[in-house]
């Protein structure tokens, strides 16, 4: 089984052969993982490397590695094969969503409002603070899931945006 | 003793009572009912909701507990109403020592302008601004244009860098006052604002104080909090590397000064902005102890906790200028539950794993158990890392150690920014100001060794093998990635 | 840097290397792949099974790893290869700087007689006894009957009070010789046994020294080690209370008489024995890294490790005699795996929640980990709980406070001796020798108010409901009773 | 239901009523319980004063209790009902079992000896020390359950004395 790696900006290929044996582009690796807190934390020696991961949660997962904090995308290559062609199209939609539970004190778009990188696009108060979430790519509004005022969960769905 | 607070620093406080033998009162939110700081307490007696205004602001229960447990002493903590002048009369008023300055010293340096007023009759530079409270938007305008753009709208009632708002032209004016009103009344129940010149780029250096009830104020030596993020500090240390021996003193007698001409009792801190040519203005008074005082302690060999008390207790300082020693450096990393990468948005949510530093040099000020469930209704400060060293050069060293064995899982938090700063060729060099994060930040996605990004990826598989789920679907699987790029 | 040990010790060599920027390599048995010191080493590599014979003593393979990754230099932290000479030899035949005094010094000190005669030589008093090792048991008898009963009856191989056997009547000293040659073999692969009278009761009195190539010796003041069970240390303070400024220098100067006859060079720990007058006699010379040296970092400011690879690699002290300082006053308690209710009987098992103390004053050096093994097959030592304050008075508070933090669950550990020796009269008044835990403990059984007994029925209680277990059959219940009785 | 409590030396019976109140004696007790890890910790508030509470294991429990250490059996009035009489009377025998795994390096008593309070039983070496275990109660060596130059696992069964 191949699967495809996205450590941060790094990305490689990794292969775990039917017997066991871990191979990385041509290269065998003498590889020991021993767990050491259930689906959490592990020593990863490579070749006599020791490493210490974490799992830290999030999605995708937030990994601690020697003490380095990265994004870690793991995807088997069944996935990858189908998922190419649309990984390499253009990016059409972006979610904006609550990063944390708290209150929609103002939004500042309407449906179908053409938003450049960057616009606020609502202001969400939490943690006795105000956070403005901006929009990353720009487009238009393709959907408003949230009124002004509104209690909102973390992770909620507040705005739509389609790339033009 | 009642500790009227929560978090790593009502544990902190208690710590030190544990030590000199004195019982301890916890009070706690319904939702904090298993915080380390309520079975670390002796007695504990819950006060009400989770919101702040329902608990831990709730002055009138406050005092009740106090009261029926026939407690000699209240300690306020830092943030929730360690600056509310109100809360301490009622303290005193109950027949308990505030262990901190009484209301009236609290209305007269907690009042910002009142402060600003105070330092400049006591000959102490600072920032041109309002020295009254703004009437309105209007008053504000006004004021702005006559000292210049940007300009700095803070809430006059109280610190911590809370509902500070930059303005850099007149035209975000509107948005910014509107902003920052409503903050200050979130945080501090009062809306009235002030406007100063915004000092930029500028270290922020303060200095700590104790005083006790016969005038007697002593200065401990200053820290550099430049490095802030939505003006909140994230890393403080001492001695600051801008500071010669020459400034620290006339930064220490200007503290003096001001808090004598106030009458000051018990800890304090004198904040200040340095710029670059080494002069500086009187920013405000913390009338209270600082979440950074551990740094101090560090390397004045003192325990600030037990000098409030004893100081809180009638008690004289049991040394005088002459006798404060410093020796070393100690830097303090804030772990909070924010996402750096993601402009350090608070986030709440469950920890589930924790591994804490420790060994020569450590200290950890901390109130994070597993599991524990990190609420979104306070501070997001979890805890605090201090090192010491004979030196700047090995406490980051030692920091930097430290900072590599912690995992906090479940939440995201600000150790991936220590981690970089601790690394960064401008702060291991001194050279940095309040810009600092905001210049260097996000950096580019911390750099995993290719060998590092195998380990990790044999542990994601090995994960995915033993937890069997099924395969990331194609277009979730990007989706994700995007939703990433969207958080950086 | 290779580390030649596992635990706690081989973690806090490391810590040091990696705030120098030493890479590190890690050496394990096969029990050990988990342990922290694997996990945290750059490089690890497995060296044989989980018997010591078969890992953590095999020189050639341990050797062999060091070469093979190219180490500069080998730290054996202590027990183990620590005092083996002819590790010291073989490592520096390999190329690699051993951290520690080379094989010849560790010969001429390490072998007990011989630093008997070394010490005599220089002038420091020895305890009687006899000056070469013991031919066999009739040699034993005669010396025996010479100095006079009651006498110790140590390995001359081998330190750390491993072995060691009191002889108080001619009748006892065959047994004794059995048993001590057993050890003594076990332990340090040599049956040679010497004799001494045995000094009691006194304190266990030893001198931290430092020294470099060229001769310099420093001594870095003293630790009273005398809360001892089976000859074996359980607290170790700094300063000694029994040791005033005059017998301080005395101490020290005769330990850097000693190490400068020997040509010593790298960390040492001259031992003493302080008998009621103040007078003492030369025990004997630990030429390692002792388990103990914290209290003296913590006094002194300095890091030992750092200074020992300094020295090993060449490099002069940063320091003379005249720029030691000392202040305030640290405590080290070690945390063992073992039943003080027992007898001390060491425990292995599994550890399945830990909860270290932090805040104010406290370092753990610790290997620790929740869940973890306790293997049988090493020192049972789990973590060393050290404090710090500004005098003894305080740092015996912050080390209850930090007790009272601490939980071990899963195999007994030695903290209920130490909750009640920190609370105890005379080890608070400083009024202890090396027959304290003799004489003191075990102590009538911990005294729970009834409320907290009530508090630990109830959560029994609900363990008891939430986990529904049969209720305990009466015959048993009393049968544990009896059991619980005849450990006691 | 009623539990018969033994801490350490301190004995007690608590009574749980069907409504869930706390009874100790005639004294009621406002208890509020709270797991902080599930069997292990707990934070238990008794009329406002706080405990903590940490299950360490072994036979009969070693409970952590403030930071103090005490052996805490609990027993339901059912199981206390039958064990009474035997509890009052004398104790009858006496089990030695090894405390850690080890190698028995001696025995120094036979079958059907005599031994008095203290005298050594047998030798086993564990973690490179030989550790004597003695009789405390005294009896007759009702049984021998293994040979010298064994190696017994933690817990074993080594001797049983009979009282007199």
């Amino acid at each position: 089984m191949r699967y495809a790696v996205r450590a941060g900006d790094r990305e490689l290929s990794v292969e775990v052969t039917p017997d066991g044996r871990f191979l990385v582009g041509d290269r065998v690796l003498a590889v020991d993982i021993h767990e050491i807190e259930r689906g959490r934390l592990w020593s990863v020696v490579i070749d006599g490397h020791a490493h210490e991961v974490a799992h830290l949660g999030g999605d995708p997962p937030r990994m601690w590695i020697d003490g380095i904090e990265t994004r870690l995308d793991v995807v088997d290559e069944r996935a990858l094969a189908a998922g190419a062609t649309e990984g390499r199209g253009p990016r059409t939609r972006e979610e904006i969503r609550a990063p944390m539970p708290g209150l929609l004190k103002a939004v500042h778009v309407r449906e179908g409002a053409r938003v450049d990188p960057g616009d606020a696009l609502v202001t969400l108060e939490a943690m006795k603070m105000e956070n403005e979430l901006r929009a990353v790519h720009g487009g238009t509004v393709a959907q408003l899931a949230v009124v002004e005022g509104t209690k909102v969960e973390g992770g909620a769905l507040l705005v739509v945006i389609r790339a033009e | 003793m009642l500790v009227a607070n929560r978090g790593e620093i009502a544990l902190r406080v208690m710590r030190t009572c544990r030590e000199l033998g004195i019982a301890t009162v916890a009070v706690y939110s319904d939702i904090d009912r298993g915080a380390r700081h309520v079975r670390f307490a002796d007695e504990a007696y819950p006060i009400g909701g989770a919101s702040p205004a329902a608990s831990y602001l709730d002055i009138e229960r406050i005092v009740a507990v106090g009261v029926r447990t026939g407690c000699d002493a209240v300690h306020p903590g830092y943030g929730f109403l360690a600056e509310n002048a109100d809360f301490a009369d009622a303290v005193a008023a109950a027949g308990m020592a505030f262990v901190g300055p009484p209301g009236d010293v609290q209305r007269a340096l907690g009042e910002k302008t009142s402060a600003r007023r105070l330092a400049a009759a006591a000959g102490v530079p600072v920032a041109p601004g309002t020295m009254e409270p703004l009437a309105d938007e209007d008053a504000a305008r006004e004021t702005a244009e006559r000292i210049g753009f940007p300009v700095l709208l803070k809430p006059a009632g109280g610190g911590g860098g809370k509902g500070m708002r930059v303005v850099r032209s007149a035209g975000e004016l509107a948005a910014a006052w509107r902003a920052a009103t409503g903050e200050a009344t979130t945080a501090f129940g009062a809306p009235a604002l002030l406007l100063e010149r915004l000092v930029t780029p500028a270290r922020h250096v303060e200095v700590q104080l104790i005083a006790d009830a016969t005038g007697t104020v002593v200065w401990l030596g200053e820290r550099d909090c430049s490095v802030q993020r939505r003006h909140q500090k994230l890393i403080e240390e001492t001695p600051a590397a801008a500071v010669d021996d020459a400034l620290r003193r006339s930064l220490g007698e200007a503290a003096v000064r001001i808090a004598t001409a106030a009458g000051y009792v018990n800890a304090g801190t004198a904040e200040f902005l340095l710029d670059e040519r080494g002069g500086f203005v009187f920013l405000e008074m913390n009338t209270r102890l600082q979440v950074e005082h551990p740094v101090t302690e560090l390397v004045t060999g003192l325990d600030l906790v037990a000098l409030q008390l004893r100081v809180a207790s009638g008690g004289r300082l049991p040394f005088g200028q002459e006798q404060v020693r410093r020796a070393g450096a100690a830097i303090e990393l804030r772990i909070t539950a924010e996402d750096p990468f993601a402009g350090f948005l608070p986030q709440g949510g469950r920890i589930d794993y924790v591994r804490e530093p420790s060994g020569p040099g450590v200290r950890m000020d901390s109130a994070l158990a597993a599991p524990m469930t990190v609420p979104t209704d306070y501070d997001p400060l979890l805890a605090k890392l201090i090192v010491f060293g004979p030196d700047r050069a090995s406490a980051i060293a030692r920091a930097r150690r430290a900072v590599g064995e912690t995992i906090v899982a479940g939440v995201p938090t600000s150790l991936p920014f220590h981690a970089f700063a601790l690394a960064e060729a401008d702060f291991v060099a001194g050279r940095y100001d309040t810009d600092y994060v905001a210049s260097h930040w996000p950096a580019p996605s911390a750099d995993v060794s290719e060998d590092g990004a195998i380990a990790g990826a044999l542990a994601a598989i090995a994960r995915m093998r033993s937890t069997p789920r099924p395969a990331a679907a194609p277009a979730s699987a990007w989706l994700r990635a995007a939703r990433e790029d969207m958080l950086r």
